[in-house]
């Protein structure tokens, strides 16, 4: 909280005064906003929406992290991207555009994928990450180091017709407190099957589909830092249950929310009997690729 | 009300899972209400069922494997994570909703 | 139905492939997109995102109606427009987005507001209609032109934390015929009193709420097209109840499906006892304002 | 059972009605299965009741314009328009879910 007169920039006031007078945001909520910094992990199909909603809203800090360059493939669903931009990493393509739309935060360009051995260094430096990737390895690593730093996680996904969200490790307590949320591996302890596991590529993605879970990124992102419950000591209220959000475009109804545990008791990295060390994380000796079994897609499923 | 009497759920398979199931994602079922040494059927039961009698694809381990639901598939009892109701032990109701999703990893 | 080997040009194979592989879609859906025509009313907080994923699935004809220019305070949540643009036709700084990410469409500029008098004659040109727009008198109008000219209606709104989605006149059979799906009129046969009538301006408005509801109107568009339901010879299954999804960022659960009616037997706009002609729109004898009443908000609701 | 037996209901507002109701989307509420008269108590019955018992923002016309749910306001009974359902007329039952919906036009 700051006690300045006029807290935030005069500009600030006109870019974000319809946000400011909505209920539960206001000048803290916009605050909070300009002193938070999220970590988008992912600059495609929902990097892309996610960033785009999160820099608008006035987000202070907001780092991207993507090895990939754009392709021509990618354009119907991220965009970001131009098609000026085939080749140029992700990363700078996505930035470029951010920055154009709003001038005004600090953008981090992290240029390489996310891995056991950078991923501490990358995730310290921020309060909040999106899970915009497109396999198991990656959100096993990233509910990891999200657990072991402390930091909230909003997970999302997408394929073909249909999409998937969740908020995990929300409020994100020590690993063994199980008033803390559940982690990926809670409600995931077991990878699915290699052969089981269909990426954008292979099966296909309508880009509104992928778009809309992108943007409820963003909504989630917006609502938790506004509302100050990044931290522990922020989130005081009465423990929930974790709840997915479940998208089926020709499902009737199509939006589902369901329950979900909490905290698994035996959970490999949120439990009181957590195997997960920083080190060990660090030094690579979980090997998420063999965790998760060889990457060919042999099926439709 | 005699023990063979059958009881009416729905069962409802999504994020891919419907192909396996004739590409239908909703299937209103009649299943009996004791399997056959006399005791409630179970969603434990209710997997064994489908496997066995509604599932028309071959790859029956892209459903099943090791005897229980494949790892990456959530089962939802009423929209609850079956783990909150007792998992396959949870008795079937009339009524009840069964929702099989596979996770979804694309982005 | 072309019979051409290759109906789409070799670049479509890449830029579209993604979409085309989810079922449902294919070559057959990928060319009814192609040889599709799309009118976007209102370039803000809704049509931005709906512009850029109907532009991204490669709507042929894409239209866009706005007379009003960029400001600062659209930054938040009208995400194809920049900072650099502030100033200039939304309809412009739209099109400019849209050409980088898919320059392979057509793009009309509309630059002023739709009016009883220009109406026909901008959307006799296209297929499909989608109501960005944030007020009773444009929803009204909207929805009277799509009725006599057998245009279906994408139609959604947002306010604060809450959104609302319908598609109306699906099928667009003609005036009388009980099979077409219901108007804005069947659904609200008289406008709410002018002072329960808030727009994002006074009320506020979060940006990825108006986000998520632009989105879902491209995926609603997308998925009339693809499937060949744009005419009403294309739309030959059972008759639906009309739905309109709900969605509240607060609520739990946030979405919520609702059924509505379908075509109300005296409808002013759709039935047999219609009293709606294109000579009496056109001419300015229905005046949407006096139905409306006065635009001056005295209320918060 | 007496015919002074309440019948538990849910009744909802959103789209920005939820702030004539003290903020708050969703009351659970108890009313008399019929009204002074002997008969089955309606949505009729139930939005005077609103309006009289649960309302304490003073905009009644917010809510109620001429003896009816102003224009810009859906009422859907079990999520479902009540048109459908006989409108004002609808009997209601327990747990029936009511809800109120304020039309947006912002965008
Ligand atoms: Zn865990
Ligand atoms: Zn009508």
């Amino acid at each position: 909280v700051t006690h300045e007169k006029w807290p935030l920039a005069a500009e600030d006031y006109k870019r974000y005064g319809r946000q400011m007078i909505v209920p539960n945001i206001g000048i803290q909520g916009q605050l909070r906003l300009k002193n938070a910094s999220v970590l988008i992990v992912g600059a495609g199909g929902l990097g892309c929406p996610a960033a785009a909603y999160i820099a608008g809203a006035g987000v202070g800090t907001i780092g991207i992290v993507d090895g990939d360059e754009v392709e021509t493939s990618n354009l119907h669903r991220q965009i970001l991207h131009s098609t000026s931009k085939v080749g140029m990493k992700k990363v700078d393509s996505a930035i470029l555009y951010l920055k154009s739309l709003n001038p005004n935060l600090k953008y981090n360009a992290h240029t390489s994928h996310l891995t056991p051995e950078n991923s501490q260094g990358i995730v310290s430096q921020y309060d909040l990450v999106l899970d915009c990737t497109d396999h198991p390895t990656s959100r096993y690593l990233i509910s990891d180091i999200c657990v072991l730093l402390q930091k909230p996680l909003v997970s999302a996904s997408a394929l073909r017709t249909d999409g998937q969200l969740i908020v995990l490790n929300s409020p994100p307590l020590l690993a063994g407190n199980e008033a803390g949320g559940p982690c990926y591996r809670c409600v995931f302890p077991k990878p699915p099957p290699a052969e089981s596991v269909v990426s954008c590529g292979d099966g296909g993605i309508l880009g509104p589909v992928v778009g809309v879970m992108g943007v409820l990124q963003a909504l989630e992102a917006t609502k938790l830092i506004a509302s100050g419950k990044l931290t522990s000591s922020g989130s005081e209220e009465a423990k929930k249950d974790a709840s997915m959000l479940l998208f089926s475009t020709n499902s009737n109804p199509p939006f589902r929310s369901v329950r979900l545990r909490s905290r698994r008791p035996k959970c490999f990295a949120c439990s009181a009997e957590a195997g997960l060390t920083l080190e060990g994380l660090s030094s690579g000796s979980l090997d998420y690729v063999l965790f998760c079994g060889i990457n060919v897609p042999v099926s439709i499923l | 009300m005699s023990s063979a009497e059958d009881i009416p759920i729905i069962v409802e398979f999504t994020g891919g899972l419907e192909m396996l199931f004739a590409d239908e994602r909703k299937h209103k079922l009649s299943v009996p209400a004791k399997d056959s040494k006399g005791d409630a059927v179970t969603v434990g039961w209710l997997v064994e069922y489908l496997c066995d009698e509604l599932m028309r694809d071959m790859r029956k381990e892209m459903f099943v494997l090791d005897g229980h639901v494949r790892p990456g598939i959530l089962v939802l009892i009423n929209d609850a994570d079956w783990e909150l109701e007792g998992e396959a032990t949870y008795a079937l109701q009339p009524n009840d909703n069964i929702l099989f999703v596979s996770t979804l990893h694309g982005g």
